[in-house]
C-alpha cells in the first residue's frame, strides 16, 4: 500500500515553510544558507515522490542535479559570507543595509 | 471705357503713397512729409470732383459705377466670394468730394499748426493723416459690407495712431486707447453683423454689379424675402422670421456706426480724442471716422428701410444723443470740448434723420456739418496758436479784435452750428427735424410715435446748441482779454487763414445746395440735393426706392405738412439760445454762470458718469474677472498639473521605502507576494 | 515616384547643417546656421512656385514631391517612408523655413553662449519640422513630431530664463504623455480597422475610416464607441500642442522662460503642429464622430478664446500676454475646424499661418525690447517709443495685427473662421456661439492696448540699469521681413489661401457627409 | 540530426555554435590565466580581447544564423536537439544576439574600467561563463536544463557583483543578490517540482501535451506556475522579486550592472516565454476556453506593479546609479507586457514588441550603465548633482548618454522610441487598456527622471571641483558604440522586427 | 565568553508569520487535491536508468521506468556550473595581503565631498530629502521598522 502523494506534497510544503521560515526569521548568514538547502530538499521530496506516482525516473535523476547545483550554490554563497565578514565583522545579513531606499 | 471710374482707386491710392512717402522719405523733405500729403490730397479731391461731375452727367450723360476689382478670398464652392470693389454713385461721389476737400485742407492747415510750432515727428504724423484719408476714400467707395468694415476698421487704426501722436505725455496714448478700445467694442457687433450679412445672403454689396451675370445686393435680396419667401431669394435666415433676422443684423451693424459716430452709449471716447492734434480732430469729426458711422447707415439705408424697429432704434439714439450731447456742451470750459460734445448732438441729429426716413436730410446735414464743423475746429486750432495751447475758454476773452479772419470765419461756423439762418446748418438742421416731424406724424403705430419723441429731442436740443455754440464764441472772442496771452496773442500764418477762408465761405453758403423752405416757398425747383440723390443710375440707391421701401415695408411715411413753420421753431428756438448766451456771456467779464445749476452741474460735468461707468465696466469688472481667471488658472488648473506631478514623486519618494534595505525583510515581502498571488489565482481560481 | 524628392533634401541639409553648426566655433555658428537655413527657404519657394499637386494629400489628391520607400514591418503592418506636399502642408512648410531663418537672424543678439550648440539645435528642430509637416506616415510623422520635443527641450532648458528647468521639464512631460495618449487612440483606430489596413500610410488609413463600414468592432467596442474614444484620446493628445483649456499650463511657462528666438518657433510653428494634426486627424478621419459632438469641441474652443484672453489680461509680463493670447488666438482654429464649412476649415489653416507670422513677429519685437532693457514686466517700462522709434513702430503694427486689422493676415484668418464657423450647420446654435467667441478680439484688443500705452508710449523710463538704445539692423530686419508677411498675406490671403482651400474642399465631400 | 545552414547541412548541434564560442572563450581565459597566474598589464589586454572577441564572434554567429533562417519556419523549423532538451529557433538566436552584444560591450568597457584591479581572469571567465548561461537559457526547452543554465548564468553573476572584495558596497550587493536568488532558486524549483507533480514531465513540449487544457491537478499545478513565474521574477528583476536588482546594480562594479541588467535580464525573458508559451499555453487560457491556471493575467498585475514600483522609486532617487537600476525594474514592467498581452489573436505582433525592446533595451541600457562606470572611472561621484555641467567637459560622453536616456525614455532618437511605441501599440492591439494607461503614466514619469540626469549633465552650472583628466578609450569606445548602435536602431528597426515578429509567432 | 551555541533571542517572529501563511495556503491546496494511486516502478533497475538518462541513452532505459527524459545537457552544463562556482569561490575566498582597506563603492570616492550633496534640493521636487539619504547615514539601525 503505496502511500498517498497528496502526503508527500503535505510533507515537502511543511519542509519548504520550515526553510523559509528559517530564512524569514533568523539574521545569520549560515543559518540563511541552512534553510536554503532544506527548501531545496523540499522539492526533491516532490520530485522523488512524484517519480513514484507517475513511474518515470525523471524526477529522481533531477533530483540528483537539484543537489548538485545546491552545492554549488552554498560554494558561492560560503563565499560570499567570507567577504561580508571580513567586510562588515559580522555574518549578520540584516547588518549589511547600507544600501536601501 | 477708360474714364474717371477707371481713376477712383487712385483717390485713395494717392493718400497711401502719401503715407509710404512721409513714413520713410518724410525725414529728408522741407516739411517733413507734408508735401506729399498735400498733393496727394488735391490729387484726390481733384479726381473726387472729376468723379462728381461725371455721376451729376456734366462731363456726358449721368452714369454711375460698381464693379468687383478684386478678389481677396475665394471659398470655392458653397462658400461666399469676398471682393474687393468700388461703387460710385451719387451718394459716394458727394462724399469723396466731402472727404478729399476736408482732408486737403486739414494738410495745409497742419503747416501752420504743427510744423510752424516746430513739432518732432512729423513724417509719423503726414503719414497718419495720409493713411486716414485714405482709409476713409477707401471706405467711401466701397462697394461691399467686408470691404467697408475693413477701412472702417483702419480708420480706427488711424485714429489711434493720431489722437495718440503726443506720445510722450500721458494723456494722448491713454484717450487714443479709449477710442480704439470704445470703437472696437462697436465695431465688434459690426463684425458679427457683416459675417451674418454674408452668411445670410450669401454676399455683401450694397448694390447690384451688372455684368455677365447680375449680382444681387443683400438689400435687394432681403427685399426679395421680406416680399416672398425667405428659400426663393436663397437667403438663410437661420430659423428666424426674416424681418427678425433683418432686423438683429441691421441692429449689430448699428454697433459699429453708435462706436464710430460717437452716439450713445458709446460716445465716451470722442471727447477724450481732443487730446490729438487740432487739426485732426477737425479731420476726425467733420469728415473722417465720425462721418463713417453715419455714411454707413446711408450706404445701406435700402436694408435700414426694411426694419421699422432698427429705424426706430436709429431714430431714437439719435434723437437721444443729440440732446444728451447738446446739455454736457453748455457746462464745458475748454474749447475743443466745446466743439467734441457739439460733434456728438450733430451726427445725433443725422441718425434722428436716417431713423425718421429722411435720407436727404441726413446727408444734407453730414454734408453742411462736415464744413462748418471742419471750419470751427481749425478755428479752434487757429485760436490754441495764438493762446500757445491754451484751451480753456475762461483763460481767452477779446480775440476779436487781435485775430479777425478767425474770429469771422468761426463766427459763419458758429451760426451754422447753432442754426442761423441763413447759414448751412439752418437749411440742414431745419430739414432733419421737419422730416422726423412730418414721418412722425405720417406712420401709424409705435414708429409714428418714437419718431415724435426723437423729434422732440431733437427740438429741444436745437436751443441748447445755439447757447453753448455762443457761450463758445462770446467766451473766446468777446469781452476782454482775461489773460496776456490772449492779449497778445501769437499771429497765424496764410496756411490757417486760407482753409479758414475757403471753409467760411463754405458755411455760409453750402446750405443753399437745398432749401427746401425756400424751395417750397417760391415753388422754385432750387432743392438740388433732392434730385441729386432721388435719381441715379442704380435704382436701388435712389431715394425714390428708399422711399417705397419705407412705405411698404417699415410703414413711414411722410405726413402733408409744410416745411415753413416748423423751421420758423426751430428758428425762433435757436435765436432764443443765442440770445440767452449773449445774455449772460457777451459781456466784458463774464461770471461762470454753470455754477447756479448745482448739483446738475457736476452731473453734466462727469457727462452724466458715463465715463466713470465704462472704465468700471473695465477696471471694476473685467479686471478683477481676468484676475480671478488668472488665479484660477495658476491655482487650479495649473494646480492640477503640478499636483500630479508632485503626489507622484511624494508617492515614489513614499514608495521606495519599501526597499529598506534588510534582505530579511525582502524576504518576508517575496513571501508575502507569493502568498497574495496563490490565494488569488490559485485558492480563488483567478481576478475574475 | 522618386525615392528621395525635394522634401528629404531639405531635411538632409538642416540636418546635415545641424551638425556641421555644432562643430563650427561659436563665434560664426549664428552666422553659418542662418546661411545653412536659407537654403530651406529657398527650397521651400520654389516648391511653393513650381507646386502642382491638387486635392487634400490623405483623400487621394495629387501629392507633390512625394516619395515613398518601405523601411519597417511591425507585424503585418508596413512602415513606410511616405512624403509628399498638399496645399495644406505647402504653407506650413514655408512658415517653417522663413520662420526658422528669421528666428535664426534674432538670435544673433541674446544668445552669448554656446552658441554652435544653440544653432545647431535650432537646425535639428527644423529638420524635424519639416518631417512633421511632410510626412504621409503615422510612424514617421510620430518620429519627427516627438523628436521636436528635443531640441525644445535643451533650447528652452539650457537658454531659458530663471525657471528655465522647470518649464523645459514641464513642457517636455506634459507634450510626451499627450503623444502617448493620442498614440493609443490612434492605434484603437488602426487595428480596428482590421485586415483593411496593413500599413500605417496615413492617406490609406484616412480612406479606409471614411468608408462606411471599414470600421470593425474591437474587443467587443462597437465601431462608434470606438471612433469616440479614439476622437478623445486623439483630441486630447492634440489638444495639449494647440494647446486648448484646460491643457494649456505648460504653454506661458515654456513661452515666458524659452529664449525669445525660440518662444517664436514655439509659438509660430509648434503650437500649429497641434492644430495641423487635428486638422490631418480628427476632422479628416473621425467626421462623424466630430460632428456628433460638435457642441462639446466647440466650447472647447470658445473657451479657450475668451479663456485666453482674460488671462492674457490679467498678466504683466510681455511674453506671458502674449503666450496667453496665443492660447485665444488658437481656439479660432479649433472653432473654424469643427464648422466643416469651406471657410471654417480654410480659415482655420490660414490662420495657423496667419497666427504663426503675427505671434512670432509679436514675440520678436518683444524680444529686441528686451534686448535693450532687460526686462519684460509692464510696470518696469515705459516710453520705449523715444529710444526706439522703429521698433515700436514694428511693435504697434504688430499688437494691430494680432487685434486682427484688416489688410494684415490675422484678419483674414479670423474673418474666415468667423465666416465659416458663422454658417456652420454643425455647430449648434453657430451663430450665437461664433458671436461668443468673436468677443475675444474685443478682449485682446483691450490688453495689447493696455500693454502698449503702459511700456511704449508717456514719459521714458526704465527699471532696470540698461542704456537703451535703437535696436541693431539685424535684431530689426527679421521684424520688418515678418511685418511685410503679414501684411501681404492681409491683402492678398490668395497668395496661400487658394491652394488651402483646394486642399481642404474635398474633406467636405463624400465619406460620411450628408452633403457640402 | 542533420540541419542546412545556408546552404551546408552540418550536425544539429552546430547551430548552438554561438554558445560554444562563449564556452570555448572561458577556457581560453583559464588557459591564459594558468600561464600567467598573476597578471600583469599585457595580458589584461589579452584577456579583454578575447572575451570581447568571443562574445562579439557568438553575437556575429547568431546574427549569421538568425539572417540565413536557421530554425526558423522560412528554412528549418525549430532546431531541436538532446532529446528535445535544447531547442534552436529564432527565439533563441535572437536573445543570443542581444546577450553576446551586451557582452562584447561589457568586456570592451572593462579594460579599462579594470585597470589595476586583481582577478581580471576569474571576472572575464566569469563574464563569458554567466553569457554563456544565458545564451543557453535562450535555448532551453525542459525545466531541467532551463534550472540549470539558469543557475550557470546566477552563480557567476553573484561572484560578479562581489567583485571588489574589500568594498562594503559590493559586497553588501552581492550578498542581498544572493541571499535573494538562492530563496528565487528554492522556490523556483519547488515550483518546477510541483509542475512535475501535476503533469509527470519536464520538458516544456511533453508538460503541454499531458496537462491539456483541462489539468488534473489545477491546484497543485497552480501553485507551481505562480512558482516558477515568481522565480524568473527574480531573474527579470521584476516585482516582488526584484528586490535585490537595485542593491546589486548600484553595489556591482558599473559593467557588471550592465550586464546583469541588460543580458541577464533578457536571458530570463526568453526563458519566461518559452516555458510558459511551450508549457502552459492551453492551461493560460491560450487556446481558448477558461484558463485553468489564469497567468494571464497574474503576469498583467505583475507588469503593471513592475512598471509602477520601478518608475515611482526612480523618480526620487539621488544616485544616478540606483535611479538606472529601478528604471531597469521598470522596463522589465514593459518588457512583460510581451507575456501579459500575448491573449491577442495576434500574438507575435504583442511578443515581437517585447523582443524587440529587449533588443534595443541591451544597447542604451548597457550603454548608460557604461557612462556611469566612466562617471565612476573619472570619480566625480554619483548623484545627479555631481554630474553637474559635465558635458563642459565631456561633451561627447554627455551627448551618448543623452542618447541612452532619452531612448530608454522612448523619445525618437534612438530605437527606444519605436519599441516602447510597438509595445503601447501592441496592448492597444490585445485590448489590454490598463496596461496601455500603465504605460503611459510610467512612462511619463520616467521622461522626469531620466531628464533629471540631461538636466544636471547640460542645463546646470558645474561646480569646478572636479576635473576630468582621462578619457579612457575602450571604455569611451564601448559607450560610444551602445550610442550609435542606439541611434542607429531607430532607422534600422526595420531590419530586426520581421526577425523578432517571425521568432515570437514561432512558438505558436 | 565560550562558544557554545546559545539560544537565539533576536527571532522576527512577524516575518516567521509570513512562511506560516504560505504553509496553510499550500497545504489547503494540496490537501484538496485528489490525486490516483501511484504507478510505481516497474521491472529494472532505477540506478542505472538514472544513469542511461544523465548520458541520454534513453533507448536502454527499461519500458517499466516510463517516459525518462535525458538529462545529457543538464549534465553537461552542471559540469560547468560547478567550474564556475569554484572559480566565484576560490575569488571570493582568497585572503588579501592587506585587506583591512574598506572602501564604500557606493560613495563613488567622494566620501569627503559627500556632505554637500544637498545642494539645490530646494529647486527641484525630484531632489526632495536627498540630504537625509547619505549612503552611510542610517547604518546604525534606524531602518528596522520597514516593511
Amino acid at each position: 500500500m503505496a502511500i498517498l502523494s497528496e502526503f508527500y506534497l503535505l510533507l515537502s510544503a511543511a519542509v519548504f515553510s520550515i526553510g523559509l521560515y528559517g530564512i524569514l526569521t533568523r539574521s545569520n548568514a549560515l543559518v540563511f544558507l541552512m534553510s536554503v538547502e532544506l527548501m531545496l530538499n523540499a522539492a526533491n521530496i516532490n520530485l522523488v515522490a512524484f517519480s513514484f506516482h507517475y513511474g518515470n525516473v525523471t524526477g529522481q535523476v533531477f533530483s540528483l542535479f537539484t543537489m548538485a547545483l545546491a552545492a554549488a550554490e552554498v560554494a558561492i554563497g560560503i563565499g560570499i559570507v567570507l567577504v561580508l565578514y571580513r567586510n562588515f565583522e559580522d555574518i549578520d545579513v540584516t547588518k549589511a543595509a547600507t544600501m536601501r531606499w | 471705357m477708360a474714364g474717371v471710374y477707371d481713376f477712383v482707386p487712385a483717390v485713395a491710392l494717392l493718400p497711401f503713397l502719401a503715407f509710404v512717402v512721409s513714413l520713410f522719405a518724410g525725414e529728408y523733405m522741407p516739411k517733413r512729409g507734408a508735401e506729399a500729403g498735400i498733393i496727394a490730397t488735391a490729387g484726390s479731391l481733384a479726381l473726387s470732383v472729376w468723379t462728381l461731375l461725371t455721376v451729376a452727367g456734366i462731363t456726358g450723360p449721368a452714369t454711375s459705377f460698381n464693379e468687383n476689382l478684386y478678389t481677396w478670398v475665394a471659398g470655392g464652392e458653397g462658400a461666399v466670394t469676398l471682393n474687393f470693389g468700388i461703387l460710385v454713385d451719387p451718394l459716394s461721389a458727394l462724399m469723396l468730394v466731402i472727404v478729399s476737400l476736408i482732408a486737403f485742407l486739414v494738410h495745409v492747415f497742419s503747416l501752420g499748426y504743427m510744423n510752424d510750432e516746430g513739432e518732432t515727428g512729423l513724417p509719423r504724423y503726414y503719414a497718419g493723416l495720409g493713411l486716414f484719408s485714405a482709409s476713409m476714400l477707401a471706405f467711401v467707395f466701397s462697394n461691399n459690407l467686408l470691404m467697408a468694415f475693413m477701412f472702417f476698421e483702419l480708420v480706427g487704426l488711424c485714429s489711434y495712431l493720431l489722437i495718440g501722436f503726443w506720445f510722450r505725455e500721458a494723456a494722448p496714448p491713454s484717450a487714443a486707447k479709449k477710442a480704439f478700445l470704445v470703437t472696437r467694442f462697436g465695431d465688434y457687433f459690426f463684425l458679427i453683423g457683416v459675417v451674418g450679412v454674408f452668411a445670410t445672403f450669401g454676399t455683401g454689396l450694397f448694390a447690384p454689379v451688372e455684368g455677365a451675370e447680375t449680382l444681387a445686393s443683400f438689400p435687394e435680396l432681403a427685399e426679395e424675402a421680406l416680399a416672398g419667401s425667405a428659400e426663393e431669394a436663397g437667403v438663410n435666415t437661420f430659423g428666424y422670421d426674416p424681418g427678425t433676422w433683418f432686423t438683429i443684423l441691421g441692429l449689430l451693424v448699428l454697433g459699429g456706426v453708435v462706436g464710430k459716430s460717437a452716439q450713445f452709449p458709446l460716445h465716451t471716447w470722442l471727447p477724450d480724442a481732443m487730446e490729438g492734434p487740432t487739426p485732426v480732430s477737425a479731420l476726425i469729426h467733420a469728415a473722417t471716422m465720425v462721418a463713417a458711422g453715419v455714411y454707413l447707415v446711408a450706404r445701406m439705408y435700402g436694408f435700414y428701410a426694411l426694419s421699422p424697429t432698427a429705424l426706430a432704434v436709429i431714430a431714437l439714439i439719435g434723437g437721444f444723443t443729440a440732446l444728451f450731447a447738446a446739455t454736457m456742451g453748455v457746462v464745458k470750459q475748454e474749447l475743443k470740448q466745446v466743439l467734441a460734445y457739439s460733434t456728438i448732438s450733430q451726427y445725433g441729429y443725422m441718425m434722428l434723420a436716417l431713423g425718421a426716413g429722411g435720407y436727404t436730410a441726413a446727408v444734407f446735414h453730414l454734408t453742411t456739418h462736415a464744413v462748418f464743423k471742419a471750419l470751427l475746429f481749425l478755428g479752434a486750432g487757429s485760436v490754441i496758436i495764438a493762446m500757445h495751447h491754451e484751451e480753456n475758454m475762461w483763460t481767452m476773452g477779446g480775440l476779436r479784435d487781435r485775430m479777425p479772419v478767425t474770429y469771422y470765419t468761426f463766427l459763419s461756423g458758429s451760426l451754422a452750428l447753432a442754426g442761423i439762418v441763413p447759414f448751412a446748418g439752418f437749411w440742414s438742421k431745419d430739414e432733419v427735424l421737419f422730416e422726423a416731424l412730418i414721418h412722425g406724424l405720417g406712420s401709424e403705430g409705435a414708429i409714428g410715435t418714437l419718431l415724435l419723441v426723437g423729434y422732440a429731442m431733437g427740438l429741444v436740443a436745437v436751443f441748447f446748441t445755439a447757447f453753448y455754440t455762443f457761450r463758445m464764441v462770446f467766451l473766446t472772442f468777446h469781452g476782454e482779454p482775461r489773460t496776456d496771452t490772449a492779449r497778445d496773442p501769437e499771429p497765424v500764418r496764410w496756411n490757417v487763414k486760407g482753409p479758414l477762408t475757403v471753409l467760411g465761405i463754405g458755411a455760409a453758403t453750402v446750405g443753399f445746395i437745398n432749401m427746401v423752405p425756400v424751395a417750397e416757398v417760391t415753388g422754385r425747383e432750387i432743392d438740388y440735393l433732392h434730385k441729386w440723390l432721388a435719381h441715379g443710375d442704380i435704382s436701388v440707391t435712389t431715394t425714390e426706392h428708399y422711399g417705397e421701401l419705407l412705405h411698404t415695408f417699415a410703414g413711414v411715411d411722410p405726413a402733408e405738412l409744410g416745411p415753413v413753420a416748423p423751421g420758423a421753431v426751430s428758428l425762433v428756438l435757436a435765436l432764443a439760445g443765442v440770445g440767452a448766451a449773449w445774455k449772460l456771456y457777451n459781456v466784458p467779464d463774464p461770471e461762470e454762470h454753470t455754477d447756479k445749476l448745482g448739483g446738475a452741474k457736476t452731473v453734466l460735468m462727469h457727462n452724466y458718469y458715463l465715463d466713470e461707468f465704462q472704465v468700471w465696466l473695465a477696471t471694476g469688472v473685467t479686471v478683477p474677472l481676468a484676475r480671478a481667471a488668472d488665479k484660477f488658472d495658476q491655482g487650479v488648473v495649473d494646480g492640477v498639473v503640478n499636483g500630479i506631478s508632485s503626489v507622484s514623486l511624494f508617492g515614489g519618494s513614499r514608495f521606495r521605502r519599501i526597499q529598506s534595505g534588510v534582505v530579511t525583510n525582502y524576504a518576508t515581502l517575496m513571501t508575502l507576494s507569493l502568498v497574495l498571488l496563490l490565494v488569488v489565482f490559485v485558492v480563488a481560481g483567478g481576478v475574475v | 515616384m522618386a525615392i528621395a524628392g525635394p522634401v528629404e533634401a531639405l531635411m538632409a541639409v538642416a540636418l546635415v547643417g545641424a551638425f556641421v553648426v555644432f562643430l563650427a566655433p561659436d563665434d560664426s555658428a549664428g552666422r553659418i546656421a542662418t546661411l545653412v537655413s536659407l537654403v530651406p527657404v529657398a527650397g521651400s519657394l520654389w516648391m511653393y512656385a513650381v507646386f502642382d499637386g491638387s486635392g487634400n494629400g490623405l483623400l487621394g489628391g495629387d501629392l507633390a514631391f512625394e516619395s515613398s520607400a518601405a523601411w519597417i514591418a511591425l507585424g503585418r503592418y508596413e512602415v513606410a517612408w511616405h512624403v509628399g506636399l498638399d496645399g495644406i502642408s505647402l504653407p506650413l512648410l514655408l512658415l517653417t523655413t522663413v520662420l526658422t531663418t528669421l528666428a535664426l537672424v534674432s538670435s544673433w543678439t541674446p544668445i552669448d553662449e554656446r552658441q554652435s550648440q544653440f544653432y545647431g539645435l535650432v537646425l535639428l528642430m527644423e529638420a524635424s519640422l519639416i518631417g512633421v509637416f511632410t510626412a504621409l506616415d503615422f510612424f514617421v510623422w510620430l518620429v519627427f513630431w516627438e523628436f521636436v520635443l528635443i531640441p525644445m527641450y535643451f533650447l528652452i532648458g539650457v537658454w531659458g530664463g530663471p525657471r528655465r528647468k522647470y518649464a523645459a521639464i514641464k513642457f517636455f512631460v506634459y507634450t510626451n504623455v499627450a503623444t502617448l495618449v493620442m498614440f493609443v487612440g490612434f492605434m484603437a483606430l488602426v487595428f480596428g480597422l482590421g485586415d483593411s489596413v496593413s500599413s500605417f500610410d496615413l492617406p490609406a488609413i484616412a480612406q479606409a475610416l471614411r468608408t462606411p463600414g471599414e470600421l470593425g468592432t474591437f474587443f467587443g467596442i462597437d465601431p462608434g464607441t470606438l471612433r469616440l474614444v479614439a476622437f478623445t484620446l486623439m483630441f486630447a493628445g492634440f489638444a495639449v500642442k494647440v494647446p486648448v483649456f484646460p491643457l494649456h499650463t505648460w504653454l506661458p511657462d515654456a513661452h515666458v522662460e524659452a529664449p525669445t528666438p525660440v518662444s517664436v518657433l514655439l509659438a509660430g510653428v509648434l503650437l500649429k503642429m497641434g492644430t495641423y494634426a487635428l486638422l490631418r486627424f480628427n476632422f479628416t478621419m473621425l467626421q462623424e464622430t466630430a460632428i456628433a459632438n460638435a457642441g462639446v469641441i466647440v466650447a472647447f474652443g470658445v473657451v479657450s478664446v475668451i479663456y485666453g484672453a482674460l488671462l492674457a489680461l490679467a498678466q504683466q509680463d510681455l511674453k506671458r500676454i502674449v503666450a496667453y493670447s496665443s492660447i485665444s488666438s488658437m481656439g479660432y482654429v479649433i472653432l473654424g475646424l469643427v464648422a466643416f464649412t469651406p471657410y471654417g476649415f480654410g480659415g482655420a489653416t490660414f490662420q495657423m499661418i496667419a497666427h504663426g507670422l503675427i505671434s512670432g513677429l509679436l514675440f520678436m519685437v518683444v524680444g529686441v525690447i528686451y534686448n535693450e532693457t532687460h526686462t519684460r514686466m509692464v510696470g518696469d517700462i515705459s516710453g520705449m517709443a523715444d529710444r526706439m522709434p522703429w521698433t515700436v513702430g514694428v511693435f504697434v503694427a504688430a499688437a494691430f495685427g494680432y487685434m486682427g486689422l484688416p489688410l494684415m493676415a490675422g484678419f483674414a484668418g479670423e474673418y474666415l473662421i468667423f465666416q465659416g464657423a458663422f454658417a456652420s450647420t454643425v455647430i449648434p446654435a453657430a451663430p450665437l456661439v461664433t458671436g461668443v467667441a468673436m468677443f475675444g478680439i474685443v478682449i485682446v484688443a483691450g490688453y495689447l492696448l493696455w500693454a502698449m500705452q503702459r511700456t511704449l508710449f508717456g514719459e521714458y523710463r526704465l527699471a532696470t540699469d540698461y542704456d537703451v538704445s535703437r535696436a541693431p539692423v539685424h535684431d530689426v530686419v527679421p521684424l520688418v521681413v515678418l511685418l511685410a508677411l503679414v501684411v501681404a498675406l492681409g491683402v492678398q490671403p490668395r497668395l496661400v489661401y487658394d491652394m488651402i482651400q483646394d486642399a481642404v474642399n474635398p474633406l467636405l465631400h463624400g465619406g460620411v457627409l450628408p452633403w457640402w | 540530426m542533420v540541419v542546412e545552414i545556408g546552404g551546408f547541412a552540418v550536425a544539429d548541434w552546430v547551430t548552438l555554435a554561438p554558445t560554444l564560442v562563449l564556452v570555448a572563450a572561458s577556457l581560453l581565459v583559464f588557459l591564459i590565466d594558468t600561464v600567467e597566474p598573476r597578471p600583469g598589464s599585457s595580458s589584461n589586454a589579452v584577456l579583454a580581447a578575447v572575451t570581447t572577441v568571443g562574445s562579439l564572434l557568438a553575437f556575429l554567429v547568431a546574427g549569421y544564423l538568425l539572417v540565413v533562417g536557421v530554425g526558423q519556419e522560412r528554412v528549418t523549423g525549430p532546431v531541436s536537439m538532446f532529446n528535445g532538451q535544447l531547442v534552436v529557433d529564432g527565439m533563441s538566436l535572437f536573445f543570443v544576439v542581444i546577450v553576446g552584444s551586451v557582452t562584447a560591450l561589457v568586456a570592451l568597457a572593462s579594460y579599462d574600467y579594470l585597470a589595476g584591479e586583481a582577478y581580471q581572469a576569474e571576472y572575464y571567465a566569469l563574464v563569458l561563463l554567466a553569457a554563456t548561461g544565458m545564451s543557453l537559457m535562450a535555448s532551453a526547452n525542459s525545466l531541467a536544463t532551463a534550472f540549470v543554465c539558469l543557475e550557470l548564468s546566477s552563480l557567476p553573476s553573484y561572484a560578479l557583483v562581489a567583485f571588489y572584495k574589500d568594498n562594503r558596497g559590493s559586497v553588501e550587493a552581492s550578498l542581498k543578490y544572493f541571499l535573494v536568488g538562492a530563496l528565487s532558486s528554492s522556490v523556483l524549483v519547488y515550483g518546477i517540482s510541483l509542475v512535475y507533480a501535476a503533469s509527470g514531465r519536464l520538458q516544456f513540449g511533453a508538460v503541454a501535451e499531458q496537462l491539456g487544457a483541462r489539468p488534473e491537478f489545477a491546484g497543485v499545478l497552480g501553485v507551481g506556475v505562480v512558482m516558477v513565474l515568481l522565480g524568473f521574477a527574480f531573474k527579470t528583476a521584476s516585482v516582488p522579486f526584484h528586490f535585490w536588482a537595485p542593491e546589486a546594480y548600484e553595489g556591482a562594479p558599473a559593467p557588471v550592472s550592465a550586464f546583469l541588467s541588460s543580458a541577464s535580464k533578457a536571458a530570463g525573458f526568453v526563458l519566461a516565454f518559452r516555458l510558459f508559451l511551450t508549457a502552459f499555453p492551453e492551461v493560460g487560457g491560450l487556446a481558448g476556453g477558461d484558463p485553468a491556471v489564469d497567468w494571464v493575467v497574474a503576469v498583467q498585475v505583475l507588469a503593471v506593479v513592475t512598471m509602477f514600483v520601478g518608475n515611482f522609486a526612480a523618480a526620487t532617487q539621488e544616485k544616478v546609479k540606483r535611479m538606472l537600476a529601478y528604471s531597469s525594474v521598470g522596463h522589465a514592467g514593459y518588457v512583460l507586457i510581451g507575456l501579459a498581452a500575448i491573449s491577442a489573436p495576434d500574438s507575435g505582433f504583442v511578443l515581437g514588441a517585447s523582443m524587440m525592446h529587449l533588443l534595443v533595451y541591451g544597447f542604451m541600457n548597457t550603454g548608460a550603465f557604461l557612462f556611469v562606470a566612466l562617471a565612476e572611472q573619472w570619480g566625480i561621484g554619483r548623484t545627479f548633482q555631481d554630474f553637474n555641467g559635465l558635458s563642459t567637459q565631456a561633451p561627447l560622453a554627455c551627448a551618448a548618454m543623452t542618447v541612452f536616456l532619452f531612448s530608454l525614455a522612448g523619445l525618437p532618437i534612438g530605437g527606444g522610441f519605436i519599441s516602447k511605441l510597438y509595445l503601447l501599440a501592441a496592448t492597444a492591439k490585445a485590448g489590454t487598456w490598463l496596461l496601455g494607461a500603465a504605460l503611459i503614466v510610467n512612462s511619463a514619469l520616467s521622461l522626469y527622471y531620466y531628464s533629471r540626469v540631461v538636466k544636471a549633465m547640460w542645463f546646470e552650472e558645474p561646480d569646478g571641483t572636479v576635473e576630468i583628466e582621462s578619457y579612457p578609450t575602450s571604455l569611451y569606445a564601448a559607450v560610444v558604440i551602445a550610442a550609435v548602435a542606439t541611434v542607429v536602431l531607430l532607422p534600422a528597426f526595420g531590419l530586426l522586427s520581421p526577425s523578432a515578429f517571425n521568432a515570437a509567432s514561432g512558438l505558436f | 565568553m565560550t562558544t557554545r551555541p546559545r539560544l537565539v533571542t533576536d527571532v522576527n517572529y512577524r516575518n516567521g508569520a509570513a512562511a506560516v501563511a504560505l504553509f496553510a495556503v499550500m497545504a489547503w491546496t494540496f490537501v484538496t487535491a485528489q490525486f490516483p494511486a501511484p504507478l510505481g516502478f516497474g521491472e529494472g533497475s532505477i540506478t542505472a536508468t538514472i544513469g542511461y538518462a544523465m548520458f541520454d541513452l534513453l533507448e536502454q532505459v527499461p519500458d517499466g521506468h516510463g517516459e525518462t527524459e535525458g538529462f545529457l545537457v543538464a549534465f553537461l552544463v552542471v559540469a560547468v556550473v560547478l567550474d564556475a562556482a569554484l572559480d566565484g569561490a576560490v575569488m571570493l575566498a582568497r585572503r588579501e595581503e592587506d585587506d583591512s582597506v574598506v572602501t564604500a563603492l557606493a560613495d563613488g570616492g567622494r566620501r569627503a565631498l559627500g556632505a554637500g550633496a544637498a545642494d539645490e534640493s530646494g529647486s527641484d521636487p525630484g531632489d526632495a530629502g536627498s540630504g537625509a539619504a547619505g549612503p552611510d547615514a542610517g547604518d546604525a539601525g534606524t531602518d528596522g521598522g520597514e516593511s
